[in-house]
């Protein structure tokens, strides 16, 4: 509750939420951009030249139908899928279709998975030890070193996502909603300069809803957010700018309030009653 | 098969056959008994001449006595110098009966008698002796192989005689085979003629004569014997490259039969069954049971072993089942280790209980020999059954996991236990059919390959690796994969082989094996999708 | 770059290792006493024969550590460990080999017997500068290492694993198994290499020379299980085992999962070179046999039955399998396969995590563990 | 009573070689119990220690330190494959014990602690080429082995010798095949080819074990009759027809010392004795069972006359003692630790025993170092004093290494 | 139709279920609502027989009583199952992933109902494809759908409206309300979503650190209690 309501001071800096310097080139203010991008699975069109951009310090929404190619373009950007056409830049230096999983996780992207994934057999404390931003690669991280540096930062995050009485639980036990709240803890760790979150609330209670809400929000600007999600209570609290995806391309984009008007994103996903 | 043979001896067979017309005359008893009696003293040479002159009597009972000899079965009475003709000469008691009443004089100790040496040269004196005969017996495929046979041994006197049954004979295949070995005999006296004759013989004697002439002093008759050698290189070429082919596919579906079990339990359940080597081992030894309840049948045995090789080897895996994979769930690397265990059990109890030898399985005539395709290429037959036996069990199997609602269940347990039991499906009753049908199938494996290699503790060991390699390779759980990679893997180390050697070529094809799994990291038939990648 | 050894230091302060590290010392010492200081006809003399013996299960136990290195901690179930003890093994061989010099029965000064009689007139290329200890000894690790480094590259980046890994592993020792049954290599056949004489000056017949060896395999084993704990506990072990349960996932983390892999492959692999380059001067033979997959399987028979992850199960699990074979093949010669495999199967299902577990289970209360298994 | 003498078994009772020395185990069994039946040895009991060294050759050397260090038996009886013995040998030196190993063998080798009772290539395999050369007339050779010492070895003496008679290269065919090799198609295949270019072809076969079975099978399904192209084999005995079906196989050959079909009383009496011993009627004998009963035999003889069974007192003792063989002849232990041995050559019968087809007229004594390889062509061995040595280099005039060293000890 | 009464269930040795209590009447959809980590999914994994209980009774219809019964047994006495995580069999296609569930229909069809398909189209435009490829919301219908084809009497849905989109999401509490008024479907829900809660359930119970703090009908869920038991 209190980390919750100093979360709330905007004045208050967490140096943990700033993000790691990333070499990322961001002059012409956008920091992702996909470009006429396709992919399909055994002949069915997930991604179908799809066009997005995100700006930098931007937190984006979006929406759409199941199975509309919201997880996978994000997988499509962390180089888990190889797109069949088109291009995909972070910044304006890196071409992600050039580069594989850890590099894109180097360069600063982060993703939180739809279905929570962590490391069962390790504790969340471990779990948000790996996360953390830090050289990794072999030999470094054969020699690293638990520092109280460290410790303080795992244990905010901690507090942050309410997993304290947990952190020497195995991850393997968490309930589901836990699992969700350390993945975010994981997410939070790694301090990437675009945070890629695929339904984060999914049996979250409206409270907790609200408090990854605020975090959210309070991550944008200095960080790029981009967050998949059904619930649309907790879209219009955080959202500036909604992209609405069908078929695996655009369907529409705007403001929350444009974009639940429009009577295509009304009848393929809100429905009548929302 | 081509045999050279001495000149004497044929001159002689034909003399045989002339007399053996008047068979039914007898000789009399006492100038038998002298023959015989002779022949248990004699030297090498002098039993050749009495062969002869037994064969020569005109005697019915002379074939007995001869086919007696060439088996190894006329012995002489040590104390009364009795010849006789052992009937059977298992264990340490014979039993015997008077080579001349042919009268049974019940069983004597081995000791009590004395062998009738004989040795490979007479026994194919002998052979020769009967089997001249055969060229004149209504059977056309009895007188087709022995015209074969007389492919580049023909003389004058022969040729005179052939020229003449080729007169009278009407089957065309004989024919051609008494023309080819007349024609290898007249290019042999400088005709240059027969060149035309042999041009299109896959037979080696008509081959060795062309390459003579080819080598010869007339350049006509060289230059066309070149061509014609030309000409069946090509066909030879074309012939071995089947029979290669024909080697590969049936190591493959050896290779195939041996896996296929383990695509069922190792793949589709998960369980790294070590004992799966063992299971095919019971198999192997129902057969030998049978045959052994069966003496005397060993093709129906055989044909009951399929069955009940079946269902020994699904017991045996079901008692796995019940008594250690059960407890097992959830820990499939686990099993590894108890399935170690349990091939380690049933290995020295085969050795304890039956033996640590191996153990004779027979394998029956119809599955015996090969069959011709043309003289340079034959099909063995027990492989060629044995490709059919592989296709049909995966189909069968085919058939079970697709059509039928086991496949379904066993894959959805595999998949998820916990839900698929929440789903209402009865996971132990799934469990134990299909570890009962995997270990099932290694047992039909065992049966067939009772006809392959040896019967003994060590059948599974042999196996066990080749069958992990040949499922992973057709990519885990893949039915389809596991066929594909049985077969191909068979006839690239067959392939590799002739140039290789057997022992090159098994490395290649392991680092074949390593470098293919660089380039598909889940198989030929990789599962896809988004779970597959975790 | 400034390598810490701190990873190394951390194993040290540790309850578990030091407890490990003073049982095994406590016993090497008490071996050493009552061989050396104890009588032959005494009942507690320890004889050269158990000395040797045991030197031989503490190499199986520092080949036990390193297969659970990668088994327990990486996930990677290698069913081909023995091809890098065999590796390591036949470098020492080649050594000892050379180490004949003119003293073989053909007295020729270059080349072991096998080749004399095999009619090779100069010795291979390969068998150059085994005479020099300092060369062989380097080989004892490079061998092993370099196969692990070449092959794991190749599988670790093609994203080979689970059984598909296995399975690999299995062919690559397979295929050097038969490649060392040729005596076209050049390593004696399958006869291997045998008949040594001594090492480093010290007679191979020597009771003191096989109390020294046992000595330095007590010692190998003790740094090898430091360092594979070092590594365990270090933050590269955690993500070891993050790799091992969600490949992908540690990924998306930034770590590069083949680069972890492999590091620890290869250390794993250079650590059963050790293990097998003790072996040979101690059982005096070294042949294509330890290439064979039966062999590599009962290592992680081994490790299983002590307690996969744990590193000391795996030190348990050796030389309990191994003193029992040593054992029931001398008690009962007709029917000891039984006891052995019903051990097998009498652990898997009544003790889930090994002998290990017991341990464990008698020290701790468990905290209430997750049914994660990570996938074959 | 004294302490009973102690006899050490080391034989395979499990793994891939417990099929071939399971037999010699219960060989040894036999012979001891019936020799505590007649009373044992200088008034001592007999008793036999079997451990199982598992077809694992590492702890073949463990087992045997087992028997010497811890046991202390007196003798060992042991081992089928050459490369257990190698792996024996150094530690039945370093422990000065005994050994009798009963298997046909490469040769090039002596040591002063073993007693080589099978037969050395000049007592098995140049008698059988000679046969086949003189009697069957056969020009061309196919050589096919299992890839390992024994075969590689024999195969080269072979190849010597028989280009020394003036047999080309192109008449000469080299195979080699792994343990336990199963699928002999295309091999089988190649040799009907080699065998039709129009010259009598015999095959020599050095194939070893658990491969035969589907060797002999390949050659009856493609037809190759022992009229065509004979085979002859070094390591096919009664036992290893036990479990094959051998009625495609009459008139193929083996060339041994021993056949269980040999006419002679003394070795009805011995396998009656098998038989019951076994409790099966079915129970066959071969070469190597003979080997251990003239090794066992001459220890004992050994023993009577040194009056002891301290091991270097036998060591002496044994040298020239002679003991009847199963095939009516005798066998004698020469200086070089290898016995006297007559070769007989069978053709297979359908009943899985061999008649014989050709003996040699009187024994042959092994040679340890072969005529034929260019390396051993000098050496002899004589453990008699004063030369005792394994590997005397009769050119140079000096004792080779190693095993000399271990006899100045 | 389903009473459980002192219910205690352990992971280990923690204790996880507290004596539990909670009804659920027939024809109606019952609420379970609480934190994350109080023991929702738990409970629900009891009643299927996933998790086996220390003490405590769960039964159903009256008589039977379910704790002695296996779990696949559960599923022929009409228990449909939605877990939370969907738990889709990966690599069987969609169409492999319902008809796992004809074994237990009572009727014995071996045909998927048509009402499925009705139900959620995305189903049959899909039935070819792995259950694993599907995206997570098509993967909760199916798994939905899944728990239909044994035509339940009882219908457990731990948070069915996990991942899917709104329009769905509706739809879904359409069907359940079809459900229950049509075929007399008993429910019993774990939801954490007060909207829909209200809007489709009858009845509601609560709880916290693994016992049973309120229940009532759905009316009687009032902004204390949830200010008390569901906020952080
Ligand atoms: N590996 C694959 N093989 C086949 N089809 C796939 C694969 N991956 C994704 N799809 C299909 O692509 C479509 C898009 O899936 P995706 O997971 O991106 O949807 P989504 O927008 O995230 O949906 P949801 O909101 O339900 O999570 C779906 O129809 C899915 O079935
Ligand atoms: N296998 C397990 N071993 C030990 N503890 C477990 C295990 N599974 C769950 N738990 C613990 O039991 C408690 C209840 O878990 P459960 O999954 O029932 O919660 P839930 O109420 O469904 O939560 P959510 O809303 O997050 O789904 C949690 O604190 C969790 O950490
Ligand atoms: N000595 C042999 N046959 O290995
Ligand atoms: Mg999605
Ligand atoms: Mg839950």
């Amino acid at each position: 509750m209190s980390v919750f309501q100093q979360l709330t001071e905007r004045d208050r800096v967490f140096d943990f939420l700033a993000p790691v310097q990333s070499p990322v080139d961001v002059r012409h203010g956008a920091i992702l951009y996909l470009e006429d991008v396709s992919v399909s699975f055994d002949g069915f069109r997930a991604i179908n030249n799809l066009n997005l951009t995100i700006d930098d310090g931007e937190l984006r929404c979006i929406i759409g139908p199941n199975g509309a190619g919201k997880t996978t373009m994000m997988d499509i950007i962390t180089g888990k899928t190889r797109p069949d056409t088109g291009s995909v830049w972070f910044g304006s230096r890196h071409n992600l279709l050039t580069l594989n999983e850890p590099d894109i996780a180097a360069l600063g992207i982060g993703r939180k998975f739809q279905k929570p994934t962590v490391f069962e057999a390790l504790t969340v404390f471990e779990n948000l030890e790996l996360a953390m931003a830090a050289d990794k690669r072999v030999l470094p991280t054969l020699t690293a070193l638990m520092t109280q540096d460290i410790r303080d930062r795992i244990d905010e995050v901690l507090l942050l996502t309410g997993l304290q009485e947990l952190r020497g639980a195995l991850a393997g036990i968490l309930s589901h909603g836990q699992k969700q709240w350390l993945e975010i803890g994981m997410l939070l760790m790694q301090r990437p300069r675009l945070l890629l979150v695929d339904e984060p609330v999914a049996g979250m209670t409206e409270q907790e809803m609200e408090r990854t809400a605020e975090l959210l929000t309070g991550l944008a600007g200095k960080q790029s957010v981009v967050v998949v999600e059904h619930d649309m209570g907790f879209v219009r609290s955080i959202a500036r700018t909604v992209t609405v995806l069908h078929q695996g391309s655009v369907l529409a984009e705007g403001t929350m309030d444009q974009v639940s008007a429009n009577p295509k994103v009304i009848e393929v996903y809100l429905g009548e009653g929302a | 098969m081509s045999i050279l043979r001495s000149l004497a001896r044929l001159t002689f067979a034909l003399h045989l056959v002339l007399l053996s017309s008047l068979a039914g005359a007898q000789v009399s008893e006492q100038q038998a008994a002298r023959l015989l009696q002779g022949l248990a003293g004699a030297s090498q040479a002098e039993k050749s001449i009495i062969v002869r002159e037994l064969a020569g009597s005109g005697d019915e009972r002379a074939r007995n006595w001869l086919e007696a000899f060439s088996a190894n079965k006329l012995s002489r009475i040590k104390t009364t110098g009795q010849i006789v003709i052992v009937t059977s000469n298992r264990g340490r008691n014979w039993a015997i009966a008077d080579a001349l009443t042919g009268e049974s004089l019940g069983e004597m100790s081995r000791r009590e008698l004395e062998a009738v040496q004989v040795n490979n040269t007479l026994r194919g004196e002998v052979d020769d002796l009967l089997s001249v005969i055969d060229l004149t017996v209504a059977n056309p495929q009895v007188r087709l192989t022995a015209a074969r046979a007389l492919m580049g041994t023909v003389n004058a006197p022969l040729a005179e005689r052939l020229n003449g049954l080729l007169a009278d004979e009407d089957n065309p295949a004989v024919r051609e085979a008494l023309e080819s070995a007349l024609a290898i005999y007249r290019l042999g006296q400088g005709d240059g003629a027969a060149v035309a004759v042999l041009a299109g013989s896959l037979n080696p004697q008509a081959r060795a004569a062309l390459a003579g002439a080819a080598r010869g002093d007339d350049p006509q008759i060289a230059a066309a014997a070149t061509r014609a050698l030309a000409s069946i290189e090509q066909k030879l070429t074309l012939n071995r490259a089947a029979e290669t082919l024909y080697f590969g596919l049936s190591l493959g579906s050896v290779l195939v039969l041996a896996a296929i079990g383990l695509a069922i339990t190792f793949g589709v359940m998960g369980v790294i069954n070590m004992a799966h080597g063992e299971l095919m081992m019971l198999g192997a030894y129902t057969t030998w049971g049978m045959q052994q309840l069966l003496p005397g049948q060993p093709g129906l045995a055989l044909i009951l072993s399929i069955p009940a090789g079946f269902l020994v080897a699904a017991m045996a895996g079901i008692v796995i089942e019940r008594s250690v994979i059960q407890h097992l769930k959830g820990r499939p690397l686990e099993t590894l280790l108890a399935t170690f265990g349990v091939s380690l059990i049933l290995q020295q109890l085969v050795r304890t209980l039956i033996s640590p030898l191996n153990r004779s399985v027979v394998t029956p005539d119809w599955m015996s020999g090969s069959i011709m395709i043309n003289e340079a290429l034959s099909l063995t037959l027990n492989r060629l059954y044995v490709i059919g036996f592989a296709l049909v069990v995966f189909a069968g199997l085919m058939l079970i996991m697709r059509k039928t609602r086991l496949g379904l269940e066993v894959r959805a347990v595999t998949q998820n236990r916990a839900m698929a039991r929440s789903m209402g499906i009865r996971a132990t009753r799934v469990d134990i059919l299909t570890f009962g049908l995997g270990s099932g199938v290694a047992g039909l494996a065992g049966v067939a390959l009772s006809q392959i290699t040896n019967v003994g503790p060590n059948l599974g060991q042999s196996y066990i690796i080749d069958s992990f390699m040949v499922v992973v390779f057709g990519g885990v759980g893949n039915l389809w994969g596991t066929l594909l990679a049985g077969l191909s893997l068979g006839t690239i180390n067959q392939m590799l082989e002739p140039w290789a050697g057997a022992v090159l070529a098994k490395i290649i094809v392991l680092v074949f094996i390593i470098l293919f799994i660089q380039k598909r990291p889940r198989g030929l038939f990789p599962q896809k999708g988004r779970a597959a990648e975790g | 770059m400034p390598v810490s050894s701190q990873w190394l230091k951390r194993p040290l302060l540790e309850r578990s290792t030091q407890l490990f590290l003073g049982v095994l010392f406590a016993a090497m010492a008490l071996v050493t006493l009552l061989h050396v200081a104890l009588p032959q006809g005494s009942a507690l003399h320890v004889s050269a024969y158990t000395v040797t013996l045991l030197g031989k299960y503490l190499c199986y136990a520092l080949l036990a550590v390193a297969v659970d290195l990668v088994w327990g901690y990486l996930g990677i179930l290698s069913l081909g460990h023995g091809a890098f003890f065999a590796l390591g093994g036949y470098a020492m061989g080649m050594y000892l080999m050379r180490q004949i010099g003119d003293r073989g029965v053909y007295g020729n000064p270059e080349l072991p017997d096998f080749m004399v009689f095999l009619n090779w007139q100069e010795l291979p290329w390969y068998w150059q500068g085994f005479d020099m200890a300092w060369f062989a000894f380097l080989m004892v690790l490079l061998a092993p290492g370099l196969l692990a480094l070449v092959f794991g590259f190749l599988a670790f980046r093609s994203r080979v694993t689970g059984v598909y890994l296995s399975i690999i592993t299995q062919a690559l020792t397979f295929a050097l198994m038969l490649a060392f049954f040729r005596n076209e290599m050049g390593f004696g056949g399958n006869n291997g290499l045998t008949d040594f004489k001594d090492i480093l000056g010290f007679s191979l017949r020597s009771d003191a020379t096989r109390l020294g060896l046992f000595i330095a395999t007590g010692i190998a084993l003790a740094i090898g299980y430091v360092i594979c704990r070092g590594i365990v506990t270090s933050k590269l072990g955690r993500v070891s085992i993050a790799c091992r349960d969600a490949e992908a996932r540690t990924r998306f983390l930034g770590y590069r999962v083949d680069r972890v892999q492999l590091f620890v492959f290869v250390v794993s692999a250079m650590l059963a070179g050790v293990a097998g380059a003790l072996y040979v001067p101690q059982v005096g033979i070294i042949n294509p046999g330890e290439f064979s997959p039966l062999f590599s399987i009962e290592i992680v028979v081994w490790v299983a039955l002590g307690g996969r992850a744990t590193l000391y199960g795996a030190v348990i699990g050796a030389l309990l399998v191994n003193y029992a074979k040593t054992v029931f093949t001398g008690v009962m010669p007709d029917a000891w396969l039984f006891a052995l495999g019903g051990l097998f199967v009498l652990v898997t299902v009544f003790l889930p995590k090994g002998i290990a577990g017991l341990l464990q289970r008698r020290s701790a209360p468990p905290v209430s563990s997750p049914s994660q298994e990570a996938a074959a | 009573a004294e302490d009973p003498i102690k006899v050490g078994i080391l034989h395979s009772l499990s793994g891939t070689m417990a099929i071939s020395e399971s037999a010699l185990k219960d060989t040894m069994l036999m012979l001891i119990e019936q020799q505590n039946a007649a009373g044992g040895v200088l008034g001592r009991q007999l008793e036999a220690v079997v451990v199982d060294p598992a077809s694992d050759w590492p702890l073949f050397a463990e087992k045997a330190r087992e028997l010497l260090a811890k046991e202390k038996v007196d003798v060992i009886f042991g081992n089928w494959t050459s490369v257990s013995r190698k792996s024996v040998l150094p530690v039945v030196e370093e422990l000065n014990g005994l050994l009798f190993y009963p298997v046909q063998y490469e040769g090039e080798e002596s040591s002063e602690n073993v007693f080589y009772t099978g037969a050395a290539p000049n007592q098995q395999a140049i008698p059988a080429v000679d046969y086949l050369k003189n009697d069957l007339g056969v020009e061309r050779w196919v050589l096919a082995g299992t890839d390992y010492v024994y075969p590689r070895t024999t195969n080269k003496i072979l190849e010597t010798y028989l280009k020394d008679q003036g047999v080309a290269d192109a008449d000469i065919m080299i195979n080699y095949t792994p343990f336990g090799h199963s699928n002999w198609q295309a091999i089988v295949a190649e040799i009907k080819k080699f065998g039709s270019a129009g010259k009598k072809t015999a095959v020599v076969s050095t194939i070893n074990g658990d491969a035969n079975v589907p060797f002999y099978r390949e050659l009856g399904n493609q037809g190759l009759a022992a009229s065509d192209i004979p085979v002859v084999a070094f390591s096919v005995g009664e036992q290893e027809l036990a479990g094959i079906d051998t009625a495609p196989l009459v008139g193929h050959l083996a060339a041994w010392n021993y056949f269980m079909s040999v006419d002679n009383d003394a070795n009805y009496d011995f396998i009656d004795a098998w038989v019951k011993f076994k409790g099966d009627d079915k129970a066959v004998t071969n070469d190597p069972m003979e080997a251990h009963y003239i090794g066992f035999n001459m220890y004992i003889e050994a023993v009577k006359k040194a009056g002891t069974t301290e091991v270097d007192a036998v060591k002496d003792a044994i040298i020239g003692v002679t003991v009847p063989n199963l095939t009516g002849g005798f066998a004698a232990m020469m200086p070089n630790h290898h016995i006297t041995k007559p070769v007989l050559i069978g053709e297979i019968q359908d009943n899985g025993q061999f008649s014989v087809v050709w003996e040699t007229s009187s024994t042959v004594a092994g040679d340890a170092w072969s005529d034929f390889l260019p390396g051993s062509r000098d050496l002899i061995s004589d453990w008699r004093a004063p030369l005792k040595c394994g590997n005397f280099n009769v050119v140079t005039g000096k004792c080779g290494g190693g095993t000399a060293e271990v006899a100045s000890k | 139709m389903l009473k459980i009464e002192q219910l205690n269930q352990f992971y280990g040795q923690s204790h996880t279920l507290w004596n539990l209590e909670l009804d659920v009447p027939a024809g109606q959809c019952t609420c379970v609502m609480g934190r994350n980590g109080v023991g929702k999914t738990t409970l629900m994994k009891c009643i299927m027989g996933e998790e086996s209980v220390s003490g405590g009774r769960i039964i159903l219809a009256g008589d039977s009583e379910l704790s002695r019964r296996r779990t696949e047994d559960r599923s022929r006495l009409g228990i449909g199952y939605v877990p939370q995580g969907r738990q889709i069999f990966p690599l069987l296609t969609v169409e492999e992933n319902l008809r796992t569930g004809l074994a237990v229909r009572k009727d014995g069809s071996r045909k998927i109902p048509e009402r499925i398909y009705e139900l959620f189209p995305v189903l049959k435009e899909m039935k070819n494809r792995r259950g694993g490829d599907l995206s997570g919301g098509q993967q909760q219908q199916l798994a939905i759908g899944r728990a239909l084809v044994i035509e339940p009497r009882l219908l457990i849905l731990d948070e069915p409206g996990e991942g899917i989109q709104p329009n769905i999401v509706a739809q879904i509490g359409e069907v359940i309300r079809r459900l229950i008024a049509e075929d007399g479907l008993t429910v019993l829900l774990v939801e954490q979503k007060l909207p829909f809660a209200r809007k489709y359930a009858d009845r509601f119970a609560i709880m916290d650190r693994g016992r049973r703090v309120a229940d009532g009908a759905i009316s009687e869920l009032s902004d204390d209690l949830i200010r008390q038991h569901l906020t952080v």
